[in-house]
């Protein structure tokens, strides 16, 4: 099951790259897990997961070809 | 720019708008969009928010400009939806909302929320509750560019 | 048309300032005044309230115009004292204020009401606030002029 | 003692003038019955005084050279 990820902002400037594709992770939450222990600047950070454009929490089930966006706080207007 | 006018008669609140401009909203812009409502002859009251882009100084810095960027697909979901959402609970007759992206200068206009009704409750109320739903709800992200070429992610308040 | 723009170094709240004009506010002014302020770098949110002339139509007669007038020497005083009170209660940057006199024709402007301030809450808060306070407080009267040269004296709900 | 009177909107279309000087008159409230008297059509109307740009009440006194207003229900923006 590959999903793609794409990371804004913030998050964006902490990861080694924007947008990227992944598989083998079922929840969110998994996904939160695996990025957090590879990228330890991540903990701490305040962000929201959208999947398929929707918030989601960390039981959010991920399907094949969602789209997974890692959103820090708004600022927009 | 659109240059369309919203007819009533069509169901304004169905229709996709485009809402990211490139850039800064021009003053002008605004003029123009008001005077594109002289021909609506049941408007009665107009609410108009801008918001500008502040020379603040954050620990000596000063903030020269700020670089909008969004999850856009997301975020036009989202205008549509506070679009619908706000048609359905106030009786206006149009509403146009344009947010920029990409660089905009310290005193130049990011966001322009313009709000038409019969009578000015209406419009003063739904200019209000759009302005904060965009604030809260839309993937939209200001980094603020400072003199010194340093900058820092702007959080909303 | 007043050209000046306000200094806050000043004391902007202790001018007196013009704010009758005679015949319709346009759409053009409206964006000139909101282009001077692209010089304030304080500023982070603007709010505009703009009145438009509608269309009514009343016992089957058409209101094609409003002529308004008004007791301008208290008009005056009380418009100072909504300014300076709003001025004392909201932090500011800007306020201006425009009423028309004389006639203004349906889908024309007929009051401006513009604040400015560094973030939302002000300028948002205090823009409702001068607007209501102008509708009840301030000595003006509109007449409106029917298709058929009748007319009939408006009055504010 | 000399007053000024002034009538705005309605109530100036239902006077005869719309400024004009009189005496005699020492309140507000003496001024509202002399010309409720005298233009029955203004009874029922509902207008404020206003003395020298304030709003009065009945009792509130006139002075020479007070500028009295006649004002219906303002109807601006």
């Amino acid at each position: 099951m590959t999903i793609k990820i794409v990371a804004f902002g913030k998050i964006a400037d902490i990861l080694p790259q924007q947008e990227w594709e992944t598989d083998g992770l079922e929840t969110a939450g998994m996904l939160r897990g695996q990025l957090e222990a590879k990228y330890p600047n991540l903990k701490g950070q305040r962000y929201l997961i959208a999947v398929d454009k929707k918030i989601a929490n960390d039981d959010s089930p991920l399907e094949e070809h969602s789209v997974v966006a890692l959103l820090p706080p708004f600022s927009g207007g | 720019m659109e240059k369309q006018t919203i007819n009533t008669e069509e169901k304004p609140s169905h229709r996709h708008k485009k809402v990211f401009v490139e850039g800064p909203i021009s003053a002008a812009f605004v003029g123009d969009s008001i005077a594109k409502h002289s021909t609506k002859m049941d408007i009665g009251a107009h609410s108009i928010f801008l918001g500008q882009v502040r020379k603040d100084v954050i620990e000596s810095q000063e903030v020269v400009a700020i670089d909008y960027s969004a999850y856009a697909e997301m975020a036009e979901e989202k205008f549509h939806e506070i679009r619908e959402d706000t048609f359905a609970k106030y009786p206006l007759t149009c509403m146009h909302i344009y947010h920029s992206l990409g660089k905009v200068n310290a005193g130049e206009i990011c966001l322009f929320v313009f709000t038409s009704a019969i009578h000015r409750r209406e419009a003063i109320d739904a200019c209000n509750e759009v302005v904060e739903r965009i604030k809260q709800e839309v993937p939209v992200w200001g980094k603020e560019i400072f003199d010194n070429d340093q900058h820092r992610w702007k959080e909303n308040k």
